[in-house]
């Protein structure tokens, strides 16, 4: 039969709360002693002259402690009777504080072509100190997202990972979905502002790849200042109509940019005129999903190509 | 003339060649995976399963007929949805390209099915995929898988026009 | 229904062995043309004249064939009707030809401290050309490995390794256990010979660290041909009896090793005497399980001292 049973308020609070504990000697246990001395303990800290002690009429003692706040995030608050001047352990309380979750904010999405995945990552808000477990959750809707269509199986992202990556099966492309990031531990639970987005218009474009282009054969002398190149989109984005970027510099030291006009993606080759004969320049390209909604790619590696 | 949202037109030439691509794919596969390369080699074993072709009368370009092409389109997705989810396992190396492609046609088929809802112009039933394929042996869906693959690029062909149509200049 | 089908004498047989086909054509079918010509081919290949073809009672039509040697490991068998002259493929047959396993050889096993699992290797054997499962058997025993206790769970290797590691919690430490290895493929089985050990006999010792020691401060004036030095053994191998070896040699062209004899374990301190004063040695040792069987770990990277 039980020693000394610690009975607790609770074992998850708030940091620096207030906690009310009560530890109850069983006769059985204290009758080697008419007037058991309980005492507490709070980690390694003697709680001096802290619980009132009370003796009830089936013999057991019973001593209750209030801490006013508790301070540390995880720490034991211990129950010992001294017996014959030894401290003997009794019960022992795990004791966790913290704070409810605050909203996790920032949250953004982008559809992977590569994984056909949608991968979206939020800032999980300062530490709460206890275990929280935050959720990617979304439904399928429609137009602008007022209606709920089928829900979609929660996305659980990896131990301490603040991002999730909803899988191809439970998507449905071309049509608005909701997500939002539910975060929630032992003291409440809160929800990020929701997102209304087609998983296609997010999608995350890779550079294309820029290749030199020999000039035209017909051509009796490829004038001096003009340079040759075609493109190829990228290959997972091959299907979606695009517009890209040129840009272009010499190599020469403080050289800025110039950007050319965009070209639609449906063009794969272009004749850069205009430029400085003799010159080596490097060229660049990026690429975004048009007239449909898109995310710019990152501009190409370089490619270096000198002009005759 | 159907009042079609530009978006709707662009998102569907987008998912045509999308699930293009994906049907190119998986014919490439088969090709490789099993030789069967030839799907003209297969029309005799095609009547045999009774595969359905799916017309679609209301898109030719002599005349066409928005409404009907945007169902029969809709309807035809349907049925190769279908199609595809009796091959699904047919491979270790093809599941995945016919998984993606399922999905990809079951979306392609939402958008325009939703579209014609809010146009008023939906069907009063859904179309279904019909009864489910079954094979006596690995050969007979391996070639169903071929005959899929090509058939369904025709279908996408005839679509694409019709919806280059209807977009416009 | 079914337009045609081919019934084969099996799918996978041996490189070279003969093979016989037949292609029965249903009436239902064949009803287009009274005398349906019945082609085959072999991969790409057309077979021309080499199937018998009969009609049978029911309106079907039957073609047989046989080939007399199968070269390739892997190809099709392909029937076809001859239709309104288009040839139409009504069924195929998949074909693998390759050789029952040979007997896998240099079975061995180390016992690894670090993963606390029993890890076997052997050679596979010549290639099958067919798929091939490998699985390292083994029962608990006694003894000579006479009698069998308890059976051991099979250890199925990764995809395409020759290797595998049984968990210590399948393993008896300190008896001695039966090991061999069986492959299988269509075409047979064969099994390696068996080893009889105990794992903790074939322990994969590593090195031990050697360091430098300060000389005795006693010692008013440190001999010049000496050289101090201390030793731990491997920390997981620490509970195990060893007994090892040093070996030195000067930092000069072609010097060769010499070896100290054998120093048990529990001394890990050495005075090395008997140098030559101002010069750099290499020192390394190396340790083994002793008396108790086991293997030599590696020799420690060379630790270098220099005689004052």
């Amino acid at each position: 039969e039980n020693c000394g049973h610690i009975s607790i308020s609770a074992h998850v609070m708030r940091l620096g709360d207030p906690v009310t504990a009560s530890c109850t000697v069983t006769q059985s246990c204290s009758h080697l002693d008419p007037e058991p001395q309980i005492l507490w303990k709070l980690g390694a800290e003697l709680l001096q002259h802290r619980g009132r002690q009370q003796s009830h009429p089936d013999g057991s003692q019973k001593s209750t402690i209030t801490l006013p706040h508790l301070n540390s995030t995880h720490t034991f608050l211990l129950c010992y009777l001294n017996w014959s001047n030894s401290l003997q352990l009794l019960d022992q309380a795990e004791l966790w504080a913290g704070y409810p979750p605050a909203m996790p904010s920032n949250l953004s999405c982008l559809m992977n072509l590569t994984s056909n995945s949608l991968i979206c990552q939020w800032e999980p808000g300062p530490d709460t100190h206890l275990p929280t477990n935050f959720t990617l959750k979304s439904f399928k809707s429609r137009g602008d997202c007022q209606t709920q269509e089928d829900p979609i199986k929660d996305c659980v992202p990896a131990a301490g990972q603040s991002s999730c990556s909803i899988p191809r099966k439970h998507l449905l492309l071309y049509q608005n979905m909701v997500i939002w990031v539910q975060a929630e531990n032992a003291l409440g639970t809160s929800l990020s502002p929701q997102l209304c987005l087609d998983p296609m218009d997010v999608v995350k474009l890779e550079p294309p790849t820029l290749m030199a282009l020999d000039p035209n054969p017909e051509m009796a002398l490829p004038q001096p200042d003009c340079l040759w190149l075609r493109w190829e989109p990228w290959k997972p984005s091959i299907y979606m109509d695009q517009k890209c970027e040129l840009r272009y510099r010499p190599q020469l030291r403080e050289a800025s940019w110039a950007q050319v006009a965009p070209l639609p993606s449906s063009t794969t080759r272009y004749e850069l005129c205009g430029l400085r004969p003799a010159t080596t320049y490097a060229l660049q390209m990026r690429c975004i999903r048009w007239p449909l909604p898109g995310h710019w790619s990152t501009w190409s590696p370089s490619l270096e190509l000198q002009t005759t | 003339p159907l009042p079609l949202p530009r978006s709707f037109v662009l998102k569907c030439l987008e998912q045509a060649r999308r699930v293009q691509a994906e049907a190119v794919e998986m014919q490439q596969k088969l090709c490789a995976t099993y030789r069967l390369c030839h799907p003209e080699e297969l029309t005799l074993l095609g009547h045999s399963l009774s595969i359905p072709w799916v017309p679609l009368k209301g898109c030719s370009s002599q005349d066409l007929q928005p409404t009907r092409c945007l169902r029969q389109l809709q309807a035809g997705l349907v049925l190769y949805r279908g199609l595809l989810r009796a091959l699904v396992g047919i491979s270790p190396e093809l599941s995945p390209t016919v998984d993606t492609l399922q999905l990809d046609v079951a979306d392609f088929a939402t958008t325009i099915w939703q579209q014609m809802e809010d146009l008023g112009t939906a069907p009063a039933v859904q179309p279904t995929p019909g009864t489910m394929l079954t094979f006596t042996s690995a050969f007979q869906r391996q070639a169903v898988g071929a005959m899929v693959a090509s058939q369904l690029q025709c279908f996408l062909e005839l679509a694409y026009r019709a919806l280059r149509y209807l977009r416009g200049p």
